[in-house]
């Protein structure tokens, strides 16, 4: 019985950290919201699980907060907003999908060098947990490194967060996850607004680079 | 908890709050300018008060040496920003640059910042900190924002987004902390409670902490604006309104700093761990020359300041990297008196800026001769960022070069370079802009140098006489630091 | 008594170098005439022109100075009190140690220093033109006497004179050190004198001139003080290279009226010798140009050096 | 007593750099603020020579750094240069009385004046490394301040730019020397440095910042760039101050730092100061003879004579380090005397200069002439400055050099083959630089008050006010005095010495007929007095008997020039034409001159023009690459600016990977 919620927790913390690559892989920014979906509901799902498996009623809440606002209102919003902006249809260049592939490895085999010698101490359901939690804080700083679009960016963005999201869960008996996570998702509200209001169609910064240079050249 | 409810620290904390909820339901900007002062000064007040109270532990609040140093210095500063913030608003309106709205919004957030890093500051435990300095971050992106000019919202969205990635990773460094205190405290609360931290540090996992102190310095490091983190300072500081770029200069940058020496104090309580110096020496040489060399190409005159705020984090971060007495005394020191006088400078600065109807620095020029206040208490301020006696800062540089020339010679010469590069282009931008032919001005402005000559005044005072309370609370900050 | 004889041994020498100056050259005329086959000038001729001189009227040009009317008295006083404070005919005379070798060659800086001066007073080109050459030649001919000066007074260990000229006929050793100042010494003494192959004060072509450029505007009484200063120059550079390197039969201050004798007819002797060499010498050269003149002083002054550093070598002091 | 005297004046000083902010609207404010400024220099100059109870007297004040405090002290070195300060900084004061009035702004002059006479106080006063370094850069900033008085002129505010780079550059020199000194616990009172041992490589980094330091300050050369151009650009009694009296705290500092703080020498030490002084001498004479901005001249010989100084200094070292005591004492004595020297005449020149400046105008010799007849007495007190600074007896110039000299013919009794042969050479590099002085001097005498005015400005200039005047005369007097009676100044200075080099020279005062011997009578001696009796009795002999028996006779006549009848002021030797031949024969070697002659065909009308381009070399291949080299990198770094948000980011995600590898490993 033990084990097996162990294992349970490790599929799912392993599902997200695939959920991870597949967004590295995913070029349609729809099919990116899909798998973002995907992502946050297997964050929520794991994030209960810890709940149960550690009997630490507030971290429903968490859960909570993740499959509402992350799987669905997220979601939903950002679809609006491609479509507003027109660029559902839109397929990016990724470069070298097998590169980035490769750091992603690479990534994920540092975090667990990292992690794994240095929570020798925790128990065991921690220590994963931690390491692939760090693995997705790398990949989703790795998405925002190698996507240009400004939409995809932030979507790498959230599912580090989910990283994020999941390491505090998974930290025994960590108080304040809930207001973390609030806090964290009250942010992601404003960025997903923030690329409304801003009309940003491309990229963050919203003008090409030559232009970029003849702006700031004085500066 | 109830008796906590009537502590001075919650007042610190709770005054912006309620000012901040007050200031959002008051149309009238002349009155909400008004209110916006009071708040502030009340709160200054109040934290003078924390210097009398005994020291006391709340439940979320805790006061220590440390960062009392942080909170009366920021509330101060918060004071006179809020007393200059009040002519500056006025004349933004006046040229329409804001509406009466944008000045509700601006100081709706201008309180809740102040909240937001007392809270940080006052925070006693890492995840309040944490969602405090979180909170701090999106006030400060709104405020950058305000003036919804293209050039404004992409160093919005610049900050945003670059702060954001910081925060996440101060997450997690914040996570990986109470892993490694969570074996030793046990589970809950008392886990991320610094005094329980302090004390237990030794016991830690070291790899764990390295890990955790990996994060946080980039974390924090971002808000610091420790280069190569920090792209988002100088836009966000040459496109917001110039009150909320002295706050940021003058506050923000200590609000992260202090993080980041808490946590470096918790390595260094453990023996295990890697020693944080290092690492902090060369993020903050790296910030120093990067910024001296970058300070040669400006055009904008508030990106020039902005860069030698980094240059001068530069110099703290390396000061505290240094540790031991006279370089921890020094870096203090060197963070009090950059404060004052970058908020100094940046004041006058907004004003110049009004006054010539523009930020070029090429169509600035002759200020002593066209307004003569402006101009000398420009150059007054720069001689005192550059480091020149018998203004504070002077003393707090004499004390880091020398006391690292006779521990790490090789080290000091990078600094010096540094330093010298910095003085050189700074000197160069002031000749330009304080003599010469003066440009034409666009308008008039009530500039209210209060502030200024307040904050160079006690630079001045500072450079000659330090009061002993100050001294010797200086240094036992200075032990408290190792 | 002793008192008043040095007094009076010290008013002798002064007024025996004002008088033995103009014969001096008269004497180098004379010869240089007769190694040109031709009857010269009799010795005594330059008295008579000073004295002409003297009581012409004087020439002023409108915007002359005062500056101008008082160097020629300036240049003469500088140039006597120098010259009467080297040994002539006996050393440590009474105010001998007022001035030492130092002090007696910047003594003839300020003199050439108010000539120069003079020379650009009245504004015209060739003042101009002498001066400058003038102040060119001095500042190299300057450190070349210093240098020589280093030479002795090492190898000596003093700066006064007459101590030089004791030590020197005390202990006469032969040092290839002196013998390089001695050469230095000579070229030094024929620049600074304006004589050929440096300049050549019988000329008036005016382009390679330099002394006789500077003093063109001078008439009457002044030039008369000008042309003497000139001649106690020379005078004193000559007895300055027989009291330091043949200061054979200098009688010593306190010496007997016959020593003294001695040594007045020896310091004649020398003079007579010295005018007759420099007379040599100019006939068997031709003037050399202007910008060829620092290379000539410029060797004076590398073997003065060259000089000062042999001292070590010969000699570890 | 004296000390709390001198703190009282300084802080003085300091309310009166208020005052003079405070109270601008009044009409009579500039000469009331100089008048207090000549006032209380006059107090401090009291409180240097009056009799001190103690041998020496120290105080701490609780300001500064705050476990250290503020610490002052009077000991015989800083009395002598406190004088030397304060006589100065009276006669500036003094002259500025009458010549500050035609001030346009009086108020860029004024409060920053009286600050920069209390800096260098302070400096002189200080004995703690904080207190130095901030009355150091204290004095650096008031005199910016004064540099950009004229900040219209582009050059001026080029100069002042450069100025005060060089000035925190030394400022971080010296700092760091400090830095060694006061060691890891920060003990930076001097008594403490005093007493603290110092390792041998130690005492070496200390000298060469030392020598950075102050040389920066003192304008030794290669440091010596900003010194032309900052000098004349400030008003004329400023510049007096800056050149006559800042330079010669620089030298203070020096001497501080290495004869009392840095402990026994060893002989090496004596090397770097020879070598760099002699290098100073040269370039600063041979620059001085090329200038026709007559401030850009007396700049470039005050650079001259920085480095006479530190050649005595250096000889001192050589002489302290062998146990030579006497000899030392003579270089030191020396040293200082040629210190006091210099202040003296170069403030005169300076003033001579301000006086021309108001009187025509004009700075360039090239566009004067004549000035003798338009401005007699200014023309007169300057042939006396020039005179003095030319190193000519019976005037003072000559006295410190001739002992100077006297230093070096005592070399070959060191022990170090080194020193023994590098000393003659430096002995060169004195008496040409003297030898040329005395040429640049005639050049510049000659071109600007002798001749005929090159321009209307020049006929029409005229005599300043009393108060110049008067100031001028004053120092005149007192280079003669030093001059003629050389004993007074070398037995005031004879105490200085014991106490830093150990010995002192014999007391002069008692030898017969007033005149010094520096170590006996056999040796060498030199009367001033003597002389100069024997000139003016002569030359009023001579008068006499011409005038009595030959003729007394004159008339005025055109000048016979040739017979050239060509009228025209333009046929003069030019200043540039004078120095033509020192350019040719030495030009080449130390400044990369060009000189291009377009002459017209015969039967062209137009005028033939020579042009003279010169180069300062140690600019070219010294300072020229620095600043390329940092305009670059600024170019290239600047690319940091330009970057979109994702390589930003990418910067962080490289730093953190980078980081978590080491962590792993």
């Amino acid at each position: 019985m033990e084990l097996l919620t162990i294992d349970i927790a490790h599929l799912l913390a392993g599902a997200l950290v695939l959920a991870s690559f597949m967004l590295l892989y995913q070029d349609r920014l729809s099919g990116l919201i899909n798998i973002y979906t995907l992502h946050a509901v297997i964050l929520s799902l794991s994030v209960a699980w810890q709940a149960y498996y550690q009997n630490a009623p507030h971290l429903y809440v968490t859960a909570g907060i993740a499959a509402v606002f992350k799987a669905l209102i997220i979601p939903f919003s950002l679809r609006r907003i491609i479509k507003r902006l027109r660029i559902h249809r839109t397929v990016e260049v990724v470069g070298g999908v097998g590169v980035t592939m490769l750091i992603g490895i690479f990534l994920v085999a540092l975090s667990l060098v990292v992690m794994l010698p240095a929570t020798a101490a925790a128990d065991p359901l921690a220590r994963e947990d931690i390491a692939f939690a760090l693995a997705i804080v790398l990949l989703g700083l790795l998405m925002m490194v190698t996507r240009r679009n400004a939409v995809s960016q932030i979507i790498g963005f959230m599912s580090l967060e989910n990283g994020l999201i999941l390491a505090a869960a998974g930290a025994n008996g960590m108080p304040l996850v809930v207001e973390i996570s609030v806090a964290f998702s009250i942010l992601i509200a404003f960025i997903v607004i923030g690329i409304f209001l801003f009309r940003i169609r491309e990229r963050f910064d919203n003008v090409d680079l030559l232009e970029l240079d003849r702006v700031r050249g004085g500066r | 908890m109830s008796s906590d409810l009537f502590l001075v620290s919650n007042a610190v904390v709770g005054i912006p709050a309620v000012a901040a909820i007050a200031l959002a339901l008051e149309p009238k900007y002349r009155r909400s300018a008004i209110i916006n002062l009071c708040a502030s000064g009340v709160t200054f007040l109040f934290a003078l008060a924390l210097l009398i109270v005994e020291p006391e532990h709340s439940g979320y609040l805790f006061v220590d040496d440390l960062n009392i140093v942080f909170v009366v210095l920021s509330t101060f500063i918060g004071f006179t920003t809020s007393v200059y913030s009040a002519s500056y608003i006025e004349h933004e309106i006046e040229t329409g640059r804001l509406t009466s709205t944008n000045v509700r919004f601006y100081h709706a957030m201008y309180q809740s910042l102040m909240c937001a890093m007392n809270l940080a500051l006052l925070a006693s435990n890492i995840g309040l900190m944490w969602v405090a300095i979180e909170v701090a971050t999106l006030t400060t992106v709104l405020m950058v924002g305000i003036y919804r000019t293209p050039h404004a919202l992409e160093a919005a969205w610049k900050y945003f987004i670059l702060g954001s990635v910081g925060i996440a990773l101060a997450l997690f460094g914040t996570i990986l902390i109470y892993m490694a205190a969570e074996p030793i405290l046990g589970q809950g609360y008392d886990a991320m409670v610094w005094t329980t931290l302090m004390q237990q540090a030794p016991q830690f996992n070291p790899r764990m902490l390295n890990v955790a102190f990996v994060f946080l310095m980039l974390g924090y490091g971002t808000k610091v604006g420790l280069a190569p983190m920090h792209a988002w300072l100088p836009d966000a500081h040459a496109e917001g309104p110039t009150p909320i770029s002295a706050v940021l200069s003058g506050l923000l940058l200590n609000v992260a700093l202090y993080a980041v020496l808490r946590f470096k104090m918790l390595l260094t309580a453990n023996a295990a761990a890697i020693t944080p110096g290092p690492l902090m020496i060369t993020l903050g040489l790296a910030s120093l020359i990067m910024a001296a060399f970058m300070l040669y190409r400006r055009g904008d005159i508030k990106r020039l300041f902005a860069y030698s705020s980094i240059e001068h984090m530069g110099i703290i971060a390396f000061a505290f990297g240094m540790g031991g007495p006279l370089a921890n005394f020094a870096g203090l020191l060197h963070m009090t008196m950059h404060s004052l006088t970058k908020s100094a400078i940046f004041f006058s600065v907004g004003h110049i800026a009004q006054v010539k109807g523009t930020q070029k620095i090429a169509d600035i020029r002759g200020l002593t001769q066209s307004q003569p206040a402006l101009g000398w208490s420009l150059v007054a301020g720069v001689v005192a960022i550059i480091g020149l006696p018998p203004l504070g800062l002077f003393m707090s540089e004499f004390l880091v070069v020398s006391s690292t020339f006779a521990r790490q010679p090789l080290l000091a010469i990078p600094l010096v370079f540094g330093l010298l590069l910095a003085f050189g282009a700074l000197l160069l931008r002031l000749t330009g802009m304080a003599f010469g032919e003066p440009s034409h001005d666009e308008g008039e402005v009530k500039a209210s140098m209060l502030p200024v000559y307040a904050h160079l005044s006690l630079v001045l005072l500072a450079g000659i006489y330090l009061p002993s309370h100050l001294v010797t609370w200086f240094q036992n900050v200075a032990r408290l630091l190792g | 008594m002793t008192f008043l004889f040095g007094l009076m041994a010290q008013s002798i020498q002064m007024l025996l170098v004002l008088a033995l100056a103009p014969l001096l050259i008269g004497l180098l005329r004379k010869l240089k005439a007769r190694l040109l086959r031709r009857e010269g000038p009799p010795i005594i001729q330059p008295w008579r022109d000073l004295l002409r001189l003297l009581r012409k009227e004087v020439v002023l040009a409108e915007n002359a100075s005062w500056l101008y009317r008082a160097a020629p008295y300036l240049i003469f006083a500088m140039t006597w009190v120098a010259a009467s404070l080297v040994p002539t005919f006996a050393t440590g005379l009474m105010f001998s140690w007022s001035a030492d070798l130092i002090a007696i060659i910047a003594l003839l800086g300020s003199a050439r220093f108010f000539l120069a001066l003079a020379g650009m007073d009245i504004g015209t080109s060739f003042g101009g033109i002498g001066s400058s050459r003038e102040a060119m030649f001095g500042s190299l001919a300057e450190p070349a006497t210093i240098m020589i000066v280093f030479t002795v007074s090492f190898i000596a260990g003093t700066t006064q004179l007459s101590e030089i000229a004791a030590y020197m006929v005390a202990n006469l050793e032969l040092r290839a050190s002196v013998g390089m100042a001695l050469v230095a010494l000579l070229i030094v003494a024929v620049a600074e004198n304006g004589r050929v192959p440096v300049d050549n004060p019988a000329t008036h072509l005016e382009l390679t001139m330099v002394h006789e450029a500077m003093v063109l505007e001078y008439s009457g009484r002044y030039l008369a003080l000008i042309e003497i200063a000139a001649a106690l120059k020379l005078l004193l550079y000559i007895s300055l290279i027989a009291c330091v390197f043949f200061p054979v039969g200098l009688a010593s201050h306190d010496a007997g009226p016959k020593a003294m004798a001695i040594g007045l007819g020896a310091y004649v002797l020398k003079l007579a010798i010295g005018g007759g060499m420099l007379a040599l010498f100019e006939t068997s050269r031709a003037k050399m140009r202007v910008f060829r003149v620092p290379d000539f002083l410029g060797a004076g002054l590398m073997l003065g050096l060259l000089a000062t550093l042999l001292v070590f070598v010969t000699r570890s002091l | 007593m004296p000390l709390y005297l001198a703190l009282t004046c300084v802080s003085a000083l300091l309310a009166v750099s208020v005052y003079a902010i405070v109270d601008r609207q009044n009409r009579a404010i500039s000469r009331n603020v100089y008048r207090l400024c000549l006032g209380l220099c006059g107090a401090l100059f009291l409180a240097a020579v009056m009799p001190r109870g103690a041998h020496v007297v120290s105080a701490a004040l609780p300001l500064g750094l705050p476990w250290i405090g503020m610490h002052f002290r009077i000991d015989v070195l800083s009395a002598f240069f406190l004088a030397v300060v304060n006589l100065g900084g009276a006669a500036a004061s003094a002259y500025a009385i009458g010549y500050g009035a035609h001030e346009k702004e009086p108020m860029r002059v004024l409060p920053f004046y009286a600050a920069f006479i209390a800096g260098m106080n302070a400096v002189v006063l200080a004995d703690d490394a904080f207190t130095f370094l901030v009355a150091w850069e204290f004095m650096s900033l008031a005199s910016w301040a004064l540099v950009l008085t004229h900040h219209h002129e582009e050059e001026n505010r080029h100069a002042g730019f450069v100025y005060l780079l060089m000035a925190s550059f030394g400022g971080f020199a010296l700092l760091m020397a400090f830095g060694v000194l006061g060691g890891v616990g920060g003990a930076y009172d001097f008594a403490t440095i005093r007493e603290s041992t110092k390792e041998g490589w130690k005492t070496g980094l200390v000298l060469a910042l030392a020598l950075v330091g102050m040389g920066s300050k003192a304008g030794l050369a290669p440091l010596h760039i900003w010194l032309p151009l900052a000098h004349p650009a400030a008003p004329s009694h400023v510049s007096a101050l800056m050149s006559g009296v800042m330079t010669k705290v620089a030298v203070y500092g020096f001497i501080r730092v290495v004869f009392d703080l840095l402990g026994p020498p060893a002989f090496w030490w004596s090397i770097e100061p020879m070598s760099f002084g002699a290098a100073s001498a040269l370039v600063g004479v041979l620059f001085a003879t090329i200038q026709s901005d007559l401030k850009k001249l007396l700049a470039y010989s005050t650079i001259e004579n920085i480095g006479v100084i530190f050649i005595a200094l250096g000889l001192a070292l050589a002489f302290k380090a062998n146990g030579m005591a006497l000899p030392a004492a003579l270089a030191f004595t020396a040293a200082l005397f040629h210190v006091f020297n210099h202040s003296l005449f170069k403030s005169l020149l300076f003033f001579g200069a301000g006086a021309v400046l108001h009187g025509s105008g004009e700075r360039s010799i090239e566009r004067l002439g004549g000035l003798i007849h338009s401005m007699p007495k200014t023309a007169f007190l300057f042939l006396g400055g020039c005179v003095a600074i030319a190193a000519l007896p019976p005037l003072n110039g000559f006295a410190s050099e001739w002992l100077v000299f006297q230093a070096i013919l005592l070399s070959p009794a060191l022990p170090q083959w080194t020193i023994k042969l590098l000393v003659p050479a430096v002995g060169v590099a004195l008496a040409l630089s003297a030898a040329l002085g005395a040429g640049c001097y005639i050049r510049a005498y000659g071109v600007a008050f002798l001749g005929r005015p090159r321009s209307e400005a020049a006929r029409a200039a005229h005599d300043p006010d009393r108060w110049s005047l008067g100031t001028m005369a004053v120092l005149l007097t007192l280079c003669l005095i030093a001059g003629l009676l050389p004993s007074l100044l070398i037995d005031t200075i004879s105490p200085v010495a014991r106490d830093f080099v150990g010995d002192r020279m014999p007391t002069q005062a008692e030898l017969s007929w007033l005149s010094i011997a520096p170590i006996a009578e056999s040796r060498s001696s030199y009367n001033g007095l003597l002389v100069f009796v024997f000139i003016l009795f002569s030359a009023y002999s001579a008068r006499w008997v011409i005038h009595r028996f030959g003729s007394a006779r004159s008339r005025r006549g055109p000048a016979w020039d040739c017979g050239y009848i060509v009228r025209s002021p333009t046929t003069q030797y030019t200043g540039s034409s004078f120095a033509q031949p020192i350019r040719r024969t030495l030009g080449v070697m130390a400044f990369s001159v060009r000189e291009r002659l377009d002459m017209p065909a015969p039967g062209d009308m137009r005028p033939a023009r020579l042009t003279v381009e010169i180069k300062d070399r140690i600019y070219d291949y010294l300072y020229a690459p620095l600043t390329r080299a940092v305009a670059s990198c600024a170019t290239g770094l600047n690319v940091l600016s330009l970057l979109t948000i994702q390589q930003y980011l990418s910067l962080v995600f490289a730093a953190l990977v980078f980081l978590l590898i080491l962590v792993a490993i």
